[in-house]
């Protein structure tokens, strides 16, 4: 009886590794049993991380090669979140599509809004009201921060460090709040749509924007107190999972990933797009160590600093938002749309900067109120598909401060 | 039998001995072959201090355990890193596999 | 899973019970308690280095070497030699056998290849133990062993060893030092890879 | 084999059959044992043999279990009384409980002196039932009167099984009490420092039922056993890892009488006990048949035996200094104060004090040193597959080992169960009248003392957690051998060097002693300034951002 229980279970362990590798003919190319000349013969694991796994944001599926705490290998599955936005895109109508792109990048739902709204504008050449255009900025701005306010938030749990979490969805709250008065939604908005918004913002919402303003900035500062410059939390960052400027432009990183490997590169700033050239804002750029406030420890385009340009983009955006508060004009807040809208047979790509990189969509249409083709790319995407090159050869914590720091959103990914 | 004394516990150190001999000898595992070593040794301890306790030795039964435990740890530091190494060589823990005498 | 009581056998609690009875050890008088817990004690140690030579998983032969170790600890401060006791399991338990469960963890990767001994072998074995263990017990107890002395050192028992470390067994002491230091840089010898790489030490030492 | 249906899932766990079971089956055998102490009791007493002995602890056990019985009985059978009594009267059965405790726990130790007063009078064997009804009434003739039935109480306690039963009872007792408080303050603390509230439902006031709430829910949960797993090894893992938990407790001094046991060895014996846990741990990994699992206990392992090696050289500095393995020894020459303590005497010793207090974090498995179930790397490490009792049992055992390090820390270097106030001060009522000494009692030494020590620093545990993010393992072992080990070195040789070169009255030792008992006290002042300041302004730190919600909204 007993024999025979300890042998199931080592035929189990067995029969779980061959089942990971069924498929998978390339993990066990690169093997060499014995690393570094007949080194010790330790137990190589092949480990699923995911998709059921704490740091893994979601259905991401991790699969590592292991020689005890050491990861030589690290090859990221994807799909366990695929609904077939694309396909959906071609048989809806533009603003049918718009609840769909909510739910791509589900924490900066707004910006999907606002990118898919604009593509298909451009594609009919529509033009937006002052207002409309203004809301669009404030909205996607103060999602950017939401954004990156759970990127924060989250970072800090992958690192052990609870409390910044909770501090990071208070604040978030609020935004959610804010949210909740324009729109009646706390995460899927739907509110940008073709032509502008669906509707004006609420009686009091600038003053209640405002008042938000000058209660975040201040905390900002608080969260570098927290966890920006701990030190704990800087050694375990610094100098991590670094990617080189080169390496992020060929893997075709976007957004705080490239720009922490210090390429100044914002499509705000660099193909302004929508009214961002009206605005006043710095581009934060990943800082060598010593320089800036930056850590001793850290390097251009280590985890650290992809995580640190976060935070100094939720400062830009907070200026980003002041200067619209100011200059936000009274006036319609969408554009006349037609109840039918015939797209012409032309095809049209728009990037804009979402809260993890450029999002863009392709919208292709043929005449008809459907488009025959849409296409989106997600920055999550591209961005993850470097983990496999950082996450070679580092500690398995390195795996969540890596992974963390892309921070990836599966919806976005898996599409 | 309510009286415990000398002779309880060198019969219990004897049966100690004789299963750490059955292990040694059958084991074909080299840490199962440690882990008869091991009880041996605590069987020898057991009785050091049996006589410390019953016989007219003072402490220094007791002392000699003490070189005992700690020739023990050392052993089998020794021990798991020899079988670590032969484990890298022959790629099997079975004892008796190394017979070749080269590395 | 009718065999689950046994593995709930309190063996630590035992050793808490007899680590409270222990260390009073007035006189060798009849003490029936003292005589129950040896038994238990005893029953155990013998029970679990029985289990050690049945069992043919080599992490659970760690375990009943745990056992037997707990017990002989428990014997010790039985015997009044709790220094000794605590000592035992420090070093066994702590480190002796955490040392073992490494080992086993860093070589056993065999799937499929059944250690196990030949019957014929398991028969002599069987037999030599056997006839040594009958032999063995037939000569303790004839022999006349000198009486106990009244007492025994019970109290003061620590400084007493220190003091004779440090006299008597000064030489050995040294010597065990000396040998630990060499085992130290033996271990690490015999355990390093063969070319040692400038990684950041992410391997479990020893 | 039974199969598990949708019927079953549905069905009530537990119907008024089981209760009626359950409640004939408790009073039955309450009554029963409760009987059978009364009546073994009653001819062990009668027969007065010293060989009743090894009987009487067993009479004492049969007894507290069959009243165990009986309650249980009557929460069954009273179950919305005592639900109601306990919701409306929460907050003063919790106050009075903490209070009955402290006022229970003086008893026992009144009654041993009393026990033990008489047994003086009677050398020789065990004292007999009539004896001591002649002690307690004063008359040397026995009449059998009523303080009969008080000296049948008391007989007992004069052999020394008995007490060590009790002691027993009293160690599971108090490391239950301290690990559900314990889960339910790190719950608050950590409500508190993320601006939430905590637990607030169970029980009424703030909660204070959660722990026992979860522990309910807990031994309810299915019983899981992954495929593959090595069923024995799995289900022994959770009791090798409690159990040597417990036995902490078993040497740790409350104060100078209050010891299970005062052994010669204490402090290695709890040193011990800290290193036999890691086994269960480890054989927790092994088993569960989970990679991650392996993983976590591979790294507790690693983690330990490296932290044993400081931790060990942070003991010996207080033996070296004191030159005894005994707490209670180790307490008692702390006693003057707190510019005694042992921490204060010289810098290594303060050195030692610090690294021991970090070497304890990483034996605990406490943050920054949780490696071993690193949520976020290892989903639970080694408790992956664990839940259920089993679970609790690890996570029991987790903050039994939480609190009896932080007592050690405060037994060894702070003090153990004396109060900070210098001994000189209330030197004058120590002999005063009954009430002033009473008064002294509370305010110089005693449980109370310990048990406040423990808990400051095992608050200061909590802070550290929910402060402070996890370091890697290469950077534990780093700060393990890079860091601790070359700072006890240091402590332990300038420890030599000054315990030879310096005397104890020295101009330079009295300095020494100044500046760190200033910084000592500096930081605990500030520590409780930042506590203090938190609570107090906890509401205007949040920040008053409130949106207000639209009309209609």
């Amino acid at each position: 009886m007993r024999g025979k229980r300890v042998s199931g279970a080592e035929r189990n362990r067995q029969g779980m590794e061959d089942k990971l590798l069924q498929g998978r003919p390339d993990v066990l190319v690169e093997v060499d049993r014995d690393r570094a000349g007949g080194g010790l013969r330790t137990e190589e694991m092949l480990v699923n991380m995911g998709p059921q796994h704490p740091s893994t944001h979601g259905v991401l599926r991790l699969m590592l090669r292991i020689d005890g705490e050491l990861v030589l290998e690290c090859t990221p599955h994807i799909g366990y979140l695929h609904r077939c936005a694309e396909k959906i895109g071609e048989n809806v109508t533009p603003v049918q599509f718009i609840p769909i792109t909510d739910r791509l990048d589900y924490l900066a739902a707004m910006i999907n809004n606002h990118g898919y709204s604009l593509a298909v504008e451009k594609l009919l050449g529509m033009e937006v009201p002052e207002r409309g255009r203004y809301i669009r900025v404030i909205m996607s701005e103060l999602n950017r921060i939401a954004s990156h306010l759970v990127s924060f938030g989250a970072y800090g749990l992958d690192m052990g460090a609870f409390t910044p979490f909770v501090y990071a969805f208070r604040e978030r709250e609020y935004i959610l709040d804010l949210f909740e008065q324009v729109c009646g939604a706390r995460l899927t908005y739907s509110y940008l749509s073709i032509g502008g918004a669906t509707q004006d913002l609420p009686e009091g919402f600038p003053e209640r924007l405002a008042q938000f303003l000058d209660y975040f900035e201040p905390k900002i500062a608080e969260y570098n107190n927290l966890l920006s410059f701990n030190q704990i939390f800087v050694k375990r960052t610094a100098g991590v999972g670094v990617i080189s400027a080169a390496d992020a432009i060929a893997w075709g990183l976007t957004g705080p990933c490239l720009r922490g490997s210090g390429v100044k590169w914002d499509l705000r700033k660099c193909v302004p797009y929508d009214i961002y050239d009206r605005f006043e804002f710095d581009i934060p750029v990943g800082l060598p160590g010593g320089v800036g406030g930056a850590p001793r420890e850290a390097v251009v385009g280590d985890s650290w600093n992809r995580y640190y340009v976060r935070i100094l983009e939720m400062q830009q955006s907070v200026r980003i938002l002041r200067q619209c508060l100011q200059q936000l004009p009274s006036g319609d807040f969408r554009a006349k749309v037609p109840r039918v809208l015939k797209l012409p047979a032309k095809e049209t790509y728009l990037e804009v900067e979402g809260g993890r990189g450029q999002v863009g969509y392709l919208v292709v249409g043929d005449g008809k109120a459907v488009p025959r083709r849409v296409k989106i790319r997600g920055p999550s995407f591209c961005n993850l598909s470097i983990a496999s090159h950082v996450c070679r050869n580092v500690l398995i914590a390195d795996i969540a401060a890596i992974i963390g720091s892309i921070d990836v959103v599966m919806g976005e990914v898996d599409r | 039998m309510l009286t415990i004394g000398l002779t309880h516990y060198l019969v219990l150190a004897a049966a100690l001995l004789c299963c750490g001999l059955y292990v040694m000898t059958t084991k074909r595992n080299a840490v199962g072959i440690l882990i008869g070593a091991e009880l041996v040794l605590n069987a020898a301890a057991l009785n050091l201090v049996a006589f410390a306790r019953y016989g007219a030795g003072g402490l220094d039964g007791q002392v000699a355990t003490l070189f005992v435990i700690v020739l023990a740890a050392a052993e089998a530091a020794i021990a798991i890193a020899i079988f670590v190494n032969y484990y890298r060589v022959l790629a099997t823990i079975d004892a008796d596999r190394g017979d070749t005498l080269k590395g | 899973m009718t065999r689950g009581w046994l593995y709930r056998l309190p063996l630590p609690a035992l050793l808490a019970a007899s680590a409270l009875a222990a260390d009073g050890a007035a006189a060798p008088a009849a003490d029936p308690g003292k005589a129950v817990a040896f038994y238990l004690v005893a029953a155990v140690t013998v029970g679990s280095a029985l289990g050690c030579a049945i069992a043919t998983n080599i992490v659970r032969m760690a375990m009943c070497l745990l056992g037997t170790l707990g017990g002989v600890a428990l014997l010790y401060f039985l015997m009044s030699a709790t220094f000794l006791g605590v000592i035992q399991l420090i070093v066994y338990a702590g480190g002796t056998l955490i040392v073992i469960v490494f080992g086993v963890m860093l070589t056993s990767r065999a799937y499929g290849v059944k250690l196990r001994p030949r019957p014929v072998e398991v028969l002599a074995a069987l037999v030599v133990c056997g006839a040594l263990l009958v032999g063995l017990v037939a000569v303790l107890l004839r022999t006349d062993w000198p009486a106990a002395p009244a007492g025994g050192a019970a109290e003061g028992t620590v400084a007493a060893l220190g003091g004779s470390l440090l006299s008597v067994y000064l030489v050995p002491f040294e010597l065990a030092s000396v040998l630990l230091l060499a085992v130290m840089i033996g271990a690490a010898y015999l355990a390093q890879p063969a070319l040692p790489t400038a990684g950041d030490g992410a391997g479990p030492e020893e | 084999m039974n199969k598990f249906s949708a019927e079953d899932a549905l069905r009530p766990r537990f119907t008024a059959a089981h209760k009626a079971l359950a409640l004939r089956g408790f009073v039955i055998a309450g009554v029963a044992l409760l009987a059978a102490a009364v009546g073994f009791g009653f001819v062990a007493g009668v027969a007065q043999g010293v060989g009743y002995a090894a009987a009487v602890g067993g009479v004492v056990l049969a007894g507290l279990t069959g009243a165990c019985c009986l309650l249980a009985a009557f929460v069954i059978r009273f179950a919305a009384l005592v639900g109601r009594v306990l919701l409306t009267l929460a907050l003063p059965i919790f106050l009075g409980g903490v209070v009955g405790i402290v006022v229970l726990a003086w008893i026992p130790a009144l009654l041993y002196e009393r026990v033990d007063g008489i047994k003086a009078d009677h050398p020789g064997a065990a004292v007999s039932v009539a004896q001591f009804e002649a002690a307690l009434t004063g008359n040397a003739a026995a009449a059998r009167g009523p303080a009969y039935l008080a000296a049948l109480a008391l007989w007992p306690l004069q052999f020394q099984l008995t007490r060590d039963v009790l002691a027993v009872v009293g160690v599971v007792g108090f490391v239950s009490l301290v690990a559900m408080f314990g889960i339910w303050w790190e719950r608050k603390v950590a409500g508190r420092m993320q601006s939430r509230l905590g637990p607030m439902r169970v029980g009424g006031w703030h909660g204070w039922a959660q722990s026992l709430a979860d522990g309910l829910k807990l031994l309810q949960k299915e019983d899981i056993f992954i495929a593959g797993a090595d069923r024995a090894l799995f289900r022994l893992a959770p009791y090798v890892a409690f159990i040597p938990a417990m036995c902490l407790f078993i040497a740790l001094p409350f104060s100078a009488a209050w010891v299970a046991r005062d052994l010669e060895v204490g402090l290695i014996f709890i040193f011990a006990m800290l290193g036999v846990g890691v086994l269960g741990v480890l054989l927790a990994g092994w088993a569960s048949n989970n990679k991650w699992s392996m993983l976590g206990a591979m790294r507790e392992a690693c983690q330990m035996i490296s932290y044993e090696i400081p931790l060990g050289f942070a003991l010996l500095v207080p033996i070296m200094t004191l030159g005894t393995l005994r707490l209670t020894a180790i307490g008692e020459a702390q006693s003057g104060g707190f510019h005694t303590w042992l921490a204060f005497a010289n810098p290594f010793t303060f050195i030692a004090a610090i690294v021991f207090f970090v070497a304890t974090l990483a034996s605990c498995k406490r943050a920054p040193f949780d490696l071993p179930e690193a949520e976020s790397e290892l989903v639970a490490g080694y408790l992956t597959e664990y839940s259920g009792f089993r679970w609790a049992l690890f996570f029991f055992a987790e903050y039994a080992e939480m609190f009896a390090v932080a007592a050690l820390a405060s037994v060894l270097f702070f003090g153990a169960w004396y109060s900070p106030l210098p001994a000189s001060w209330g030197a004058a009522w120590a002999d005063g009248p009954l009430w002033q000494r009473a008064v002294h009692g509370v305010l110089y030494s005693g449980p109370i003392w310990f048990v406040l020590k423990g808990f400051f620093f095992f608050f200061v545990q909590l802070w550290l957690r929910w402060t402070l993010p996890r370091i890697r393992l290469d950077q534990v072992m780093y700060a393990c051998v890079q860091v601790l080990l070359p700072l006890t070195m240091v402590a332990l040789l300038g420890n030599t060097l000054w315990l030879w070169l310096v005397r104890p009255g020295a101009w330079l030792a009295v300095a020494v002693n100044l500046i760190l008992t200033a910084i000592g006290g500096l930081t605990v002042v500030a520590m409780a300034a930042i506590v203090l300041y938190g609570y107090l302004n906890r509401r205007r730190l949040v920040g008053t951002m409130a949106v207000d919600p639209l009309p209609g909204g």
